[in-house]
């Protein structure tokens, strides 16, 4: 009862945000200097052609109506046909989404492996420890080096001395596991140092916070060990806001991490889209944001879910 | 509050000393004689670093050094002129959100929680295929990245202030709300939008640099530090200075904004911890 | 008598950004088996600090200068981590003032009963202890979370835990200052019949005169980080010698008839940052002479009770300024 | 004083309720048809337990929480919005480390409401001077900041401001709760005497039945919404009439 009380507003409110992004998406397409007719057609076109292109595509009826035949079209799943290839929009997203999952996973799961250990133990590190500066400086580093200049700063050294590890030359985790893991083990370590750094700052600033919370001084005081400690007053009520930019990063993630994916030629969504704008295919690009969108919200949703989960007081209208 | 930054210990010490020399090379740059950054054919094509050309040069035998503090200057600029004008206007949203509840702050809310739903590079190429590539559409990015940050952190500040004494007590005096705001809430939250703002300074900066390594941010001639990473790495295995260079200044560059925005916060919330015997 | 706690000298200052913090200044105290001690003050009179050392659960920024202090005749500040650890975990309960932050928000009370009462304790033992504590409906309250009880209710979880494993030293700071104070009274029945069951010693850490005089045994009054007088409950409330003892009976409303006036004790407590050279009450002192400015004044035994006073029992009728 | 005096409060069957709507449990009644008279001059003290509603009550006769039932009057008319009514009412809060705004100097702090009636500022910065003078503080206080202050002298800072405007009416919601017994009693002489001074009626909310009785002329005791007993404060030190009145009682001893 609690958990539905206080998870249907948020069902709500997703539904709402999901219809902003949509709109805002709509707009930006139909807002490309030229217009439609001019991006489908190209510069040269007959006014007879416009007028054709115009009536197909519903563009002369007021933006309102547009709007709602576009999101009727979206619910059937009809996210429009590629400029380019004339193909359905969605069926190129859903072949490219396992690749950008496979990678989002692979990141996620060493920056949860390296991040959560090291975070705990700088939060419960005694204050003046020297673990807690080398905790501060990983964080700081992490956050402060951009993926593209990890990505082509490994793409330099593992070219120059071909280690087992290999750049470009996607191949299908069915066909060849083993040489696919070769191939999206660097993208995923470039995507997951961010993480490392995200998760661990926060880890140790949410253990931090709960170190001084009275229950631990209970628990001291009932004479607990101090692993005892950890692993059942601190892990738990430090968890929520590590949910939070868990639940943040594998949404952005998922959405398709342009960059890496373009450096390191990786077929995935981030790829697809970026080569969309480049073709002047913006069905994709609009598509792919919306996607992406919809995706984060519903994580973020999860994430909601979580926290229910994690804290009994969560949605019991008492904080 | 100045007093209090250098207090704090070796690494935030630092991280603000190596911000401060940023600032100032990218400021004084074009004045120092470190070279033309846009003069052709200066030395060599693509030679390694040498004394005369402390970072080597580019494609075009330009001297790769001007070019990097050129590219602070345009990767600082950018990124800070966005940040700032979200940061105001998060500010004043974030305060009618927290300060009046209802229709507003629902209003608010739902829209930071929209913005906040485009991932960033993503929301890059929707607004570049919209806009065009350039400067205003980073910035645009920029601000639609980091807006929902300083609404939700501004709303989450006032809302715990809006029961305080002396808030209450102006209300009851008959105070306007803008008076509320302007007098007693924003002098009490203006640390929280600091350190909120050299953390969003971070983030504009990679997303900026990111958009110039894909060609979507500054344009040619002009270089930022991700255009000139862009354009170094079509010759990293044989010129790899170009990107290791221009790649160590912008990590350096974000992580002093990063190490910044730590030690403000350090000096604003203290986090003691404790021992476990 | 054999003495549970002793404590000499013991100084703890606190570190903090501008300066060093002085909280307890040379305490002296003994605590016999069984005896109920109350130990009254204002904040920053150092009370809880001293409530803490006894289990030596000081936050990490405070530090013990000198002095030491014995529990069950372990000098707590210099036993071995493990030692200490099963010092608190046998012979001290802690009874804390808000006891929704001191339990944890996570988990079910009957999880927290246990791990107070060891592993071996069944749902069973749980209820009965529960019970003990006066919960009418332990099987409910063993299931719930923390945020589910009403403060008496939760404070009595509080209680039962501090007196899981019979201890022999409970350690109460302002156990009710945080109920309503239509149950107040109960829960601070509920903590001296569990001490009188297992007889232990209590300590009871409060700003609350009314309250302690009708449980404790023995009363000390602390004042700028020292024990300005201690003694009999009934000798020490009744008939105070120290002056701080006296105006703070006369400021606390309570006792006062209808249409009477206070007598607030002006200024505010001192903030130590080294060692009291004088008597720390001679700024707010309404009595106080030439020599209480340049004298740290040592324990005197006065009228039964300890004192520190230059002047105790040497004015018969103190002098009262006028409001 | 001729006749009896209109009172400053005049609340008539107030009904609180909280929630309601979509996705939401049931409304919560936190103040249930309450009726209560203020005098000018006269302090009602207000007790009960946290949750019993008295807090709320408070909000309505400051006009921040509008009743969702029930007639609010001052002074003999209807309240309307809380800027027609400036100066002349005020608040004076718990917790003296958020009474004052931490980044204003303790004169601009009290001479506030009087920057909203529109006072010169020649006037304002005498009347400060004579207010601080007037709360035992001294007008070099104005220059201080409140981070400077105890506990007490914040609260007297407060309730300077409160004053200024010569309000007559003003709240005081657990204005002593935090303060230390010795502090706090000079605080309570502090309100007994400028009362005596200005006379304003005034509302006095706490939890702690010893500091209500010893200010109060009349005690109104909230039990769930409800006044369980309202009477005579002097009643009070010797044996109220309800149980629950009792019970309070007995945590004085």
């Amino acid at each position: 009862m609690r958990i539905l009380f206080y998870f249907l507003p948020k069902l709500a409110v997703a539904a709402i945000t999901m219809l902003g992004v949509s709109a805002l998406v709509f707009l930006s397409l139909r807002m490309i200097p030229g217009g439609y007719a001019d991006v489908l057609l190209g510069p040269f076109v007959t006014p007879e052609a416009r007028e054709a292109i115009a009536v197909r595509y519903g563009l002369d009826q007021p933006l309102l109506i547009q709007y709602l035949n576009w999101l009727g079209a979206l619910f059937q799943g009809d996210l429009g046909v590629s400029m380019v290839t004339r193909a359905p929009v969605l069926d190129e997203f859903l072949r490219r989404a396992p690749v950008t999952l496979e990678l989002a996973l692979l990141a996620l799961i060493v920056a949860l492996a390296g991040g959560l250990p090291l975070g705990i133990l700088a939060g419960i590190a005694p204050p003046d420890h020297r673990g807690g500066l080398l905790a501060r400086l990983v964080g700081a580093l992490g956050a402060s080096v951009p993926d593209f200049v990890l990505g082509s700063l490994l793409i330099f050294v593992f070219s120059v001395w071909s280690l087992w590890l290999r750049v470009g030359g996607y191949v299908g985790p069915i066909e060849d596991p083993v040489g696919n893991l070769r191939v999206m083990l660097l993208p995923a370590l470039t995507l997951s140092l961010f993480g490392i750094a995200l998760v661990l700052r926060t880890t140790r600033d949410a253990v931090l916070r709960v170190m001084t919370e009275g229950h631990i001084t209970t628990a001291l005081a009932r004479g607990e060990r101090p692993i005892d400690i950890v692993r059942l007053h601190v892990l738990r009520n430090a968890a929520i806001p590590v949910v939070t930019v868990v639940t943040t990063y594998f949404g952005f993630l998922l959405g398709g991490a342009v960059v890496v994916e373009v450096l390191f030629s990786i077929p995935g969504i981030g790829f697809f889209i970026f080569s969309g704008l480049e073709n002047r295919d913006y069905a994709i690009v609009q598509a792919g944001v919306l996607i992406a969108a919809a995706v984060f919200i519903t994580i973020n949703m999860l994430a909601d879910l979580a926290y229910a989960l994690i804290d009994p007081r969560v949605g019991s209208g008492r904080h | 509050m100045f007093s209090i930054l250098w207090r704090l210990d070796r690494l935030s010490r630092f991280g603000l000393g190596l911000l401060i020399f940023l600032i100032l090379l990218g400021l004084v740059g074009p004045h120092l004689p470190l070279g033309d950054p846009m003069r052709i054919g200066a030395g060599p094509r693509l030679t390694p670093p040498s004394w005369q050309f402390p970072f080597g040069t580019d494609e075009l035998g330009r001297s790769f050094l001007p070019r990097v503090v050129d590219g602070i200057r345009a990767t600082f600029l950018l990124s800070a002129v966005a940040v700032i004008i979200t940061a105001v206007i998060g500010t004043l949203l974030g305060m009618v959100s927290g300060f009046f509840g209802g229709f507003a702050d629902q209003l608010v809310a739902r829209g930071a929680d929209i913005l906040f739903a485009f991932p960033a590079i993503l929301a890059g190429l929707l607004i570049a295929a919209v806009m065009g590539p350039g400067q205003i559409s980073a910035i645009a990015v920029i601000s639609v990245a980091t807006l929902p940050l300083f609404i939700r952190v501004v709303r989450a500040v006032t809302l715990g202030l809006a029961s305080r004494g002396f808030i209450v007590a102006a209300q009851v005096a008959g105070a306007s709300p803008w008076r509320v705001m302007m007098v007693h809430i924003l002098p009490n939250i203006i640390g929280a939008v600091i350190v909120q703002l050299t953390y969003a300074l971070s983030i504009g900066m990679i997303i900026e640099s990111a958009l110039s390594f894909l060609g979507l941010g500054v344009q040619p001639p002009y270089a930022s530090l991700g255009s000139l990473l862009r354009q170094g790495s079509a010759y990293l295995t044989f010129a790899p200075w170009l990107v290791l260079s221009s790649g160590a200044v912008l990590s350096a560059a974000i992580m002093s904004v990063n190490l910044t925005g730590d030690a403000v916060r350090d000096a604003l919330e203290p986090l003691k911890g404790r021992s476990l015997t | 008598m054999s003495h549970i706690v002793t404590c000499e000298n013991l100084v703890v200052t606190y570190r903090a950004s501008n300066g060093p913090v002085r909280a307890l200044d040379g305490v002296d105290l003994t605590i016999s088996e069984g005896e109920t001690l109350a130990i009254v003050g204002e904040s920053g009179s150092g009370k809880s600090t001293l409530g803490m050392a006894m289990g030596r659960l000081l936050p990490a920024e405070a530090e013990r200068e000198d002095g030491r202090m014995d529990v069950a005749g372990q000098p707590v500040f210099d036993i071995a981590a493990n030692d200490l650890r099963e010092l608190r975990r046998d012979l001290l309960g802690f009874v804390f003032q808000n006891p929704m932050v001191a339990l944890d928000p996570t988990m079910r009370i009957g999880r927290q009963m246990q791990r107070a009462m060891g592993r071996r304790a069944g749902s069973e033992e749980i209820h009965a202890l529960l019970e003990r504590a006066e919960l009418d409906d332990p099987a409910r309250v063993a299931k719930s979370f923390p945020h589910q009880l009403s403060g008496g209710m939760a404070q009595r979880v509080v209680i039962a835990m501090a007196s899981a494993r019979t201890p022999r030293l409970l350690i109460a700071d302002e156990p009710t200052a945080s109920l309503d104070a239509s149950i107040r009274d109960k829960v601070m029945g509920t903590l001296c019949r569990l001490r009188a069951e297992s007889g232990a010693s209590l300590v009871i850490l409060s700003h609350d005169v009314h309250m302690i005089a009708r449980h404790a045994d023995r009363v000390a009054v602390m004042y700028g980080g020292r024990i300005v007088e201690q003694g009999p409950t009934g000798r020490v409330l009744d008939a105070p010698v120290h002056p701080y003892t006296r105006a703070l009976l006369k400021a606390a409303a309570g006792h006062e008839k209808p249409g009477d006036w206070l007598t607030p004790i002006p200024g505010t407590p001192p903030l130590l940052s080294a060692r009291c050279a004088a008597c720390s009450f001679e700024p707010r002192c309404t009595v106080s002479e030439e020599n209480c400015h340049t004298t740290r004044p040592e324990p005197r035994e006065v009228e039964g009770r300890e004192v520190l006073c230059l002047l105790a029992g040497t004015q018969t009728e103190p002098k009262e300024a006028a409001r | 004083m001729t006749a009896p005096l209109t009172p400053v409060v005049d609340l008539d069957r107030i009904v609180v309720t909280y929630g309601g709507g979509p996705f939401r449990r049931d409304g919560f009644q936190a103040v249930k048809g309450i009726s209560l008279q203020i005098a000018p001059g006269e302090t009602v003290g207000l007790v009960g337990e946290s949750g019993s509603g008295k807090t709320t009550l408070g909000r309505v006769c400051l006009g921040l929480q509008p009743p969702s039932a029930g007639e609010m009057r001052f002074c003999g008319e209807a309240f309307g919005a809380l800027r027609q009514r400036r100066g002349q009412l005020s608040v004076v809060l718990q917790h003296p480390e958020w009474a004052l705004n931490p980044r204003l100097k303790c004169g601009r702090s009290v001479e506030e409401p009087l920057v909203v009636l529109g006072t010169p500022a020649e006037e304002r910065r005498a009347r400060v001077a004579a207010m601080l003078e007037n709360v035992g503080l001294g007008a070099s206080f104005a220059e201080r900041f409140p981070g400077q202050l105890s506990g007490g002298q914040r609260q007297r800072v407060a309730i300077a401001r409160a004053l200024i405007t010569e309000p007559r009416f003003i709240v005081f919601d657990e204005a002593v709760s935090a303060l230390d017994v010795s502090v706090q009693a000079q605080v309570l002489n502090l309100v007994r005497e400028l009362q005596d001074q200005h006379g304003f009626g005034a509302l006095f909310i706490s939890h702690d039945l010893a500091a209500t009785r010893y200010i109060s002329h009349r005690i109104a005791v909230m039990y769930q919404g409800e006044f369980v007993e309202v009477a005579e404060a002097a009643r009070f030190y010797g044996e109220p009439e309800h149980p629950y009145s009792r019970k309070l009682m007995a945590a004085i001893g």
